[in-house]
């Protein structure tokens, strides 16, 4: 259905329930929706599964979210940065839940649950800790872990740009999880930097089509 | 859909301009949609200006555009059907490998079909006559059948030769198992759910004996 | 490997070994890689095994090779068609195999072969003749069917430009299957209808990337 | 590589820019690779200009250029280790999920990554150092470790205590089994397959002294 365009970071997050699996985009702060992450924290919903690729840097945005008690669970490939201090004490005080997934089998798995495969065969992390418990398979002589999709209810994303139909493009390495994550989830939200009529970007260089975006917000320069 | 809506039925069967006609006015605004090839693609011709519903060809675009004519034609740009069509303001344009990723992650919202059968259950059987010496060729089908959030199936609900094609079982080789939602054909529209066939149209021809022409039990959800 | 640009299509496709699976780009007729196609048919490659969306049409192109005897079997979603007349004759008489498969399982197939995935459950063809034997599993209440990569030793692929060092972009539809196949096969030829220095594509754009083209050539207006 | 550069040593042994110099040799022209975290990142610098050498970051990016320094750092424009990196005619962006299909794929030619220990049979242990009270992060080691053609390891050959790096079997929690081909470190340079491991070069050591400081059978391959 047609994507809302709306007037501020709040009116974007409405409605966000407790105990929903936000997927957050970013890698670093690069691609990292910031004004979605405040208005959240402003909107308050609790109990919340964050999947991202880190687990908040310094004291602001997804550090800021796991500060207030939000967060229950965070799955992400890699929590411990130098400047990761709020999840660090979090975790280590047993006050949030991880899982941790290779950046890859991250990113494919919740490609797959936005491509509408039930679960894939994949050969990181074959011998791991991180496959411990999981179905292994060998095929064609190689051994496999069988992995699921990681769906959303929520998608904060940040692009570039947006046209009036909701097609995104984004920004060098900013574009990081955004496409994928925007296949994902239930509602997806977008913080932009720029809308345009629709028409003014190229169709083919969209790389969201309008389809996968629900909602969108423009927030000044916001990365 | 609204009541009145629901409750519609004319005196004469619906020629397939008028199926495609109603279907089109039961496709919400702004719905992200695909027609198969053949009869389904005319129900573009029924979508009002303005109603921001966007097409979706399965060989990678959004906002597939009306039918190219003259200078318009581009071989670079088909539709699934192989037919030159055109591009509208917002399109975007993907692989097929993405494409069919929008398709069977469950991102469109409406699927129109052809079909040969559909099933008391919603079976689909819209690929294969079952003949010995047909060639196999599935296209699309199975994906869309499988994929988008609802699937519309228009036909005629009687073959040439009077045989029913809507059935308790499909005799046909089957597209997808328990996929079809709503069936428009030229003596009816049905509903099918977990709770059964509803028939919620009739044109020219009554309930009593529409359910005496088949052999499944019918609801009537012909009256408002 | 740096990418090899050819002076002409005999060149590119020089090398392609008897028994090779090859994948074809193109739907119907856009995207498809005609002057590499007639190039293969006269370099001399035999009892291949064509991957591609449809089994040729008219008596060009695909319908050559596959009039010249040249292929032993066709997988693909969509054989039969109005002017399909080379393939379906050679079917008929027992002299081609086929394994049709849906088109988007097709799709994702090829790509799972490219992303180093072993299989994935696949909700596409549950309970049809197409699914006949193989493995199904339930998982959250669905059911899947498990398919597996199909990897090409070649890919022919047709594109609208490549820069010099094998960067391509598509145009519209004609982008249909190039940039899966171009991640699925050990040598990857492009035909293209321009090559321009490198850095005159824009890497936002980019829709394949050099990494995965092995040889490119400038064919006119092939399309 | 050719036999002059197998059989090359030296009499001291190598400081970290030396190993990162000699794996940038050992690099051919136009290769696809992934240069890891840490010291692996210093490899960069010796890349002969003119080499055609492609380097990949695993968030999104083909043709990445040196670091990025005053005016040119760009905050969408960063390496794995969110470093400010910038942009070389020919680069191409592209998604995560993308960008890790690029590499289990099998499409880089090389990746460079540091390793708390390796084993004879090429397993690899870079990514936690089992302490009960660490707090596990993987990133894109696991990844990066199974995708590449080839994966060369950069290290020292003891730690600070004087244990050897490359051991029978790993102590450390795996990143990945039997990934690792070649192990530089500031004493040899070892090939590893499925004959075992050969030393191929030896800075400001013999081999025999390395094969008795080391806990597995060494084949000598120093000679041409």
């Amino acid at each position: 259905m047609s994507t809302q365009l709306c007037a501020d970071a709040d009116e974007a997050v409405a409605g966000v329930q407790d105990g929903s699996t936000v997927l957050i985009g970013g890698f670093g702060m690069a691609g990292m929706p910031v004004a979605l992450i405040d208005a959240l924290l402003r909107q308050g919903a609790g109990n919340l599964t964050v999947v991202s690729n880190n687990a908040g840097n310094g004291d602001t945005g997804l550090a800021a979210l796991l500060a207030a008690g939000r967060v229950r669970k965070v799955i992400c490939s890699f929590p411990r940065q130098a400047d990761s201090w709020v999840f660090d004490e979090l975790y280590r005080a047993g006050k949030v839940e991880l899982e941790v997934v290779p950046q890859g089998s991250l990113a494919e798995r919740i490609r797959a649950a936005g491509a509408g495969i039930g679960a894939f065969f994949c050969p990181t992390a074959v011998g791991t800790l991180l496959s411990e418990g999981k179905e292994t398979r060998v095929i064609d002589g190689r051994t496999y872990v069988l992995e699921y999709p990681i769906k959303g209810d929520v998608a904060l994303i940040s692009a570039q740009r947006a046209d009036r139909m909701g097609n995104l493009v984004y920004r060098k390495t900013a574009r990081n999880f955004g496409p994928v994550m925007a296949t994902a989830a239930t509602t997806v939200i977008a913080q932009v930097r720029e809308i345009v009529e629709t028409g003014e970007i190229d169709p083919e260089t969209v790389v969201t089509p309008s389809i996968y975006v629900d909602r969108v917000v423009q927030e000044g320069d916001a990365v | 859909m609204n009541p009145a809506t629901r409750s519609s039925h004319t005196d004469a069967p619906l020629g397939k301009h008028d199926i495609a006609a109603l279907v089109a006015r039961h496709i919400p605004d702004g719905a992200f949609v695909n027609l198969g090839i053949g009869q389904p693609t005319l129900v573009a011709d029924h979508l009002p200006p303005g109603s921001g519903v966007v097409l979706h060809t399965e060989n990678g675009m959004l906002n597939m555009g009306p039918a190219a004519t003259g200078s318009d034609i581009d071989p670079d740009l088909t539709n699934a059907g192989k037919v030159p069509v055109t591009e509208l303001p917002g399109a975007a344009y993907f692989h097929h490998a993405d494409s069919f990723a929008m398709m069977r992650g469950g991102h469109l919202d409406i699927c129109v079909l052809g079909a040969y059968q559909v099933s008391a259950r919603g079976d689909l059987a819209n690929w294969h006559t079952g003949a010995p010496d047909a060639i196999p060729a599935v296209g699309g089908a199975m994906d869309l059948a499988i994929g988008a959030k609802q699937v519309f199936v228009v036909m005629t609900l009687f073959t040439k030769d009077g045989a029913p094609k809507l059935v308790k079982e499909c005799g046909y080789p089957l597209t997808g198992l328990g996929c079809v939602d709503r069936v428009y054909t030229d003596l009816a529209v049905f509903d099918i759910s977990s709770q059964g066939v509803s028939v919620t149209h009739t044109f020219g021809i009554t309930f009593d004996d529409l359910a005496a022409r088949l052999d499944m039990p019918l609801l009537d959800a012909t009256k408002p």
